[in-house]
């Protein structure tokens, strides 16, 4: 199970698994998006590369406006996907209080 | 604890349920879950995305003995593709360097203990292993 | 071994191979695994179908001792109904005189070995138990 | 998995496991059968009382028209579900050579 939605204050809300086969769904949300915003994922558990390719494609395109995507309570699995890749250099990112 | 999945991203939930059947029966924790689950859809997507003209199944068998959770990975009538041979990633690049993709496999590499490849006849297996604690 | 599935009938395929991996990693065969799957499938939908006001999660839980399997379903915020009551059943009747649908509840207590009804603080929580070999 | 379809004799082939997620899609493939027809079951590894639900209904509506289903090449598990139900007696069932 995945969920993406906008949350009470304009914010990005992810839940469950972000696998490859969630990527679709999750792109078609993402695509609507133009402008900075932030992405909670205190729900989301797992993401593959996957995820992290559909996030750096979001990145890329809002980076074309000088806009971003910050990344907030990723929990210590997915922020460990996030520093192998290098992702920690190319997004704003905050790690869950646990 | 062997089990065929149909090659196809759909299987991925199906692939999930099984190995958190196998790994709870054995009181296996998050931290060695989560990236058992991991290094399996990296290299199931990547059979599925790069041998999609072979038709059959690919088998996935998830072992646990004395804290170390063994997976094989097999499918058959392919060519050959060694996942053990180090990628070359810069993950310094900055986002306008960066394109989508080409992760999978390094991210396989750093997360698993062991890893290894076999080719025969025509027959790609690959099995790596997590120890858990 | 304890998992919450959405109170769907879509969480069968979920619930089945979850349960086949915690049987698969005990090495137990079809002969248990078929009655098993039945009547949980049977349990599950049931809960689904006659309880759908309730919107919490089902929690299912899948033990292997000793070669016996243990499965329990809790729920939460339902009403009472005991399934170990017997069941008024004709299976001799003719084609004409059957209606489809009452079955489940019989085939579920013919094919357990134990099978147990707690209920308290509108919690619902079904146990059954089947030997293998 | 589940799947109906006519095989090469116009038989009916069942394969995989019909549990009560799949009966929709196989009741609809048998509201379109009006004729007396062979069950394949070499293939079915599995069948709940939702799957004997769909066969009895079927077996009802044929019967109108004085035809029946047949049910050939059935794995002993799901003969037993057949057995305990009484459904041996109101479906012509054969039981698989295993
Ligand atoms: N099973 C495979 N068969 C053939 N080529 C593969 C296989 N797995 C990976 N590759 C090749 O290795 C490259 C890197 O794979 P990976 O790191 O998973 O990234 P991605 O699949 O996102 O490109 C792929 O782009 C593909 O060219
Ligand atoms: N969890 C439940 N809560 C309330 N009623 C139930 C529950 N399970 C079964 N029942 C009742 O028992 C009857 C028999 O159930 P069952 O044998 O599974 O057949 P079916 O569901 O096909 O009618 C149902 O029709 C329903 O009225």
């Amino acid at each position: 199970m995945f969920e993406i939605n906008f949350g009470g204050d304009g914010e990005i809300v992810c839940s469950g698994r972000l696998d490859a086969a969630q990527c679709d769904r999750a792109l078609s949300f993402l695509d609507g998006v133009s402008d900075a915003r932030t992405l909670d994922f205190s729900a989301l558990e797992y993401i593959s590369s996957a995820g992290l390719g559909i996030l750096l494609k979001t990145q890329k395109r809002l980076a074309e406006n000088g806009a971003a995507l910050k990344i907030v309570n990723v929990n210590n699995h997915i922020h460990d996907v996030f520093r192998y890749s290098g992702f920690n250099t190319i997004f704003d990112i905050e790690a869950k209080q646990e | 604890m062997r089990k065929k999945f149909a090659r196809d991203f759909d299987s991925l939930s199906a692939i999930y349920e099984f190995t958190e059947g196998v790994l709870a029966a054995h009181d296996l924790g998050e931290a060695v879950r989560f990236p058992v689950h991991l290094a399996m859809e990296e290299l199931f997507t990547n059979m599925v995305k790069y041998n999609h003209d072979s038709d059959g199944e690919i088998e996935v068998d998830v072992a646990v003995d004395a804290g170390v959770v063994t997976v094989t990975l097999t499918e058959h009538d392919v060519d050959e593709f060694d996942v053990t041979r180090p990628r070359e990633i810069d993950t310094s690049a900055s986002l306008g360097e960066r394109t989508p993709g080409g992760l999978g496999l390094h991210l396989l590499q750093n997360i698993v203990d062991n890893l290894d490849y076999e080719y025969r006849d025509r027959r790609s297996r690959v099995i790596f292993t997590k120890e858990s604690g």
